[in-house]
């Protein structure tokens, strides 16, 4: 009787020395915990695979509430620029009105979508940005590009004053990490998301002095 | 069988307010599923009150009211502890009857 | 006030006592009226409902937003303050088919309706209302439905 | 149709500047669109279904889940919610609401929890996880949260739910951050809350389990979150996984205070 009362007791103390020695683990042993969480809770759905979680520099670098040291970023940056193919044959400008419509779609590469060809997807601008004084629901995670040639002077977009606008709205579009290391803007052009063609309407969507943007 | 409807009904005064919630897909028949057929239409037809067993609205509705549909009107003279009873009936021939007390 | 369980206790005894006696409301019911709830325009609606165009009115009331959230659910009402009115229709003008809802008026219920309808798109909704000397009455308001969430 | 009152508006209309109108007109138009919703939200008929799937005998073992424990002991549901995710001794486990419900339909109920797991949102046996989902949080509705942050556990699963929230991946290079994390900003015309910090009073975490309106479905939190992974173009998460987990005590805790107003409505 007096030995399992001793028993017991020693059992709860056991207990409360192993809660109570218990401490959180140190930074970067929760980093590669997180790390394996996540890997070990995701699955394979559709055409999104689990390699999707496979991070580049850049988005390793910018997974965290502080941003990286100006080093790294500067390096994400000058990566992204050098990555960024630019117009086949100089051509930066599509159809405005096909632009629109991408801006206005928000779908593509989800688990749902079918194919994770461009083609089936949208350039989801009005998710985060004005864009047009016609549509009223727009997002506000970017700044407003309403009037957004207008405002850069753009008066007609194939005229040479016109060329470094065109220039950084197309790099922007294709990678916009080459301009800002933790932009929370997708890469189009980098990531597959749209091609060339959907890229050159999205850039005449934003310089076309006749399109909604600079009306 | 059909989820039950909810029923709220609150007399103030010599009037009394009842809001319904009912379980229904109310499916239009215009929507595809994921393999590209027609979804087929199944939505609520007719719908109707009774006051303490008399009835006191009829209504037919289209597929084009909203899903799990929501419904709202004044019975007049209608006091605390009278029953309001509800019922619909959907294009497949599907009914439900459910019952509420006055408060 | 009951709690929510005795309600639902209830609702289920009385379907099955209301049913064994066939006591169950729709049997007094109408048929329903397919060719009206298949109209496309206002011409096919008031042939199918057998009465004449509307006309405006600012005795009828549509209570509505402005801007829907989303199309899938937006509320509406209609109402009148008319004498006589027998019948209340809620109408979506840019829905495939254009009627949602038509109420019956008793003497025994206030003629005014409140609902939740679908729209495809911005639309002007109207109620209309008939009265028992075959008036037919309405009001509109255009509610904007916009586009929201992600997209995807 | 009255084409004159509709000039005189426009023309009223068009004295004020252009983008200001918008913004205004459209903010005042979606607050009284909400508004006309809240009365009669058909998430009550979810909660009615909750209530009866929890008193109702049923499962293999055809029992109810009356014993189950919510982390106030068993049986007690009110102010279970606000309480959750935390740490259970009995599974050794962390765990939010639903993934201590798969437990008790387990335990309890016989089921078998694997194939529960496995189950498609809005069918059978998830249908009725998120019902009986919705009518346990809405017996909170009114209660501020206060997730247990005691366990050693608990304080991982903080720190881990953390990391997993600024995980920034996938095609379009979203974190949950990329959205939720600043105050004021939103998607279209809905407003995000930034989840790193109490966003208020039945916003964000205390907004869930929510009737969807966009398609007439019920979510709970862990349908709210497999969405954001889908629109995040993230892979699947697995259902009450612990990345869910752990995100659900990093909102919850960063909530805390928050007052919950579940079933809420949302678009």
């Amino acid at each position: 009787m007096k030995q399992r009362t001793l028993l017991a007791t020693l059992a709860a103390a056991a207990a409360v020395l192993t809660l109570g020695c218990a401490s959180l683990p140190a930074p970067d042993v929760l980093d590669a915990q997180a790390d394996a969480m996540i890997k070990a809770s995701f699955r394979d759905q559709g055409i999104a695979k689990v390699d999707r979680l496979n991070r580049d520099l850049g988005q390793k670098a910018c997974s965290s509430d502080k941003a990286p040291s100006d080093a790294v970023a500067k390096q994400i940056e000058a990566e992204s620029l050098a990555s960024i193919k630019w117009p086949s044959g100089g051509q930066y400008l599509g159809d405005w009105r096909k632009g629109e419509k991408l801006a206005q779609n928000g779908r593509g590469m989800t688990w749902t979508d079918r194919s994770a060809d461009p083609k089936s997807n949208g350039a989801q601008c009005y998710n985060c940005h004005q864009l047009s004084k016609e549509e009223i629901s727009f997002g506000t995670i970017g700044p407003s590009l309403y009037h957004y040639g207008k405002q850069r002077g753009v008066k007609d977009p194939l005229a040479p004053e016109s060329a470094a606008t065109l220039q950084y709205t197309w790099g922007k579009l294709w990678n916009s990490k080459a301009y800002a290391a933790c932009s929370n803007m997708p890469r189009f052009g980098h990531m597959k998301l749209l091609n060339e063609e959907q890229i050159r309407d999205v850039m005449a969507l934003l310089l076309d002095p006749q399109s909604p943007v600079n009306r | 069988m059909a989820d039950p409807m909810r029923i709220r009904a609150q007399a103030a005064g010599d009037k009394t307010t009842v809001r319904v919630l009912m379980s229904h897909e109310m499916e239009t028949g215009q929507r595809k599923d994921s393999s590209g057929k027609v979804i087929p239409a199944w939505y609520i037809q007719e719908v109707s009150a009774t006051h303490n067993g008399k009835p006191v609205l009829s209504a037919q509705w289209g597929p084009s009211v909203a899903k799990n549909p929501f419904l709202q009107f004044v019975v007049k003279g209608a006091k605390a502890g009278d029953k309001i009873a509800i019922s619909w009936l959907d294009n497949r021939g599907d009914k439900r009857t459910d019952e509420a007390t006055v408060s | 006030m009951f709690t929510r369980r005795q309600m639902l206790q209830r609702s289920s005894a009385v379907v099955t006592a209301l049913g064994g006696l066939g006591l169950l409301p729709q049997a007094a019911q109408a048929a329903f009226n397919a060719p009206a709830f298949e109209a496309k325009t206002m011409a096919d609606l008031v042939k199918a409902l057998g009465v004449s165009m509307p006309t405006e009115s600012k005795d009828v009331t549509i209570i509505g937003p402005d801007i829907a959230e989303n199309g899938a659910v937006v509320p509406v009402g209609c109402a009148s303050s008319l004498p006589g009115v027998k019948r209340l229709l809620i109408l979506v003008e840019k829905n495939p088919n254009m009627l949602c809802a038509m109420f019956d008026v008793s003497d025994s219920v206030e003629p005014s309706f409140n609902t939740r309808v679908k729209m495809g798109q911005s639309s002007n909704v109207m109620a209309v209302a008939i009265t028992a000397d075959n008036k037919v009455l309405f009001s509109h308001k255009e509610i904007k439905v916009t586009l929201g969430g992600c997209g995807g | 149709m009255n084409t004159k009152k509709i000039i005189g508006l426009a023309v009223l209309a068009c004295a004020l500047p252009a983008v200001a109108r918008a913004q205004k007109t459209a903010a005042d138009g979606i607050a009284e669109y909400r508004k006309m919703l809240e009365d009669g939200n058909p998430a009550e008929l979810f909660e009615a279904k909750g209530e009866d799937l929890w008193k109702q005998p049923r499962g293999p073992k055809k029992v109810s889940l009356q014993a189950c424990d919510l982390g106030l002991g068993p049986g007690v549901v009110k102010g279970a919610w606000v309480q959750m995710p935390r740490w259970f001794a009995d599974t050794g486990r962390v765990q939010d609401l639903e993934s201590r419900l798969v437990s008790c339909m387990s335990t309890l109920q016989g089921f078998d929890a694997a194939e529960l797991i496995k189950t498609p949102f809005g069918r059978g046996e998830m249908a009725n996880i998120t019902a009986l989902a919705t009518w346990i949080a809405g017996q909170s509705h009114g209660l501020r949260f206060a997730l247990p942050q005691g366990n050693v556990e608990e304080q991982r699963f903080y720190e881990l739910g953390k990391r997993a929230f600024f995980f920034r991946g996938g095609p379009m290079d979203f974190s949950c951050a990329s959205c939720h994390g600043e105050e004021g900003k939103r998607i279209r015309l809905q407003d995000l809350p930034d989840l790193t910090m109490n966003p208020g009073d039945g916003i964000g975490f205390a907004a869930w389990p929510a009737y969807r309106v966009s398609n007439g479905q019920m979510w709970s939190m862990q349908h709210r979150l497999n969405d954001c992974y889908r629109q995040q173009r993230f892979p699947y998460p697995g259902f009450a996984s612990d990345v869910t987990v752990a995100l659900g005590v990093y909102m919850g805790v960063n909530a805390k205070g928050a007052q919950s107003i579940v079933p809420a409505i949302k678009r």
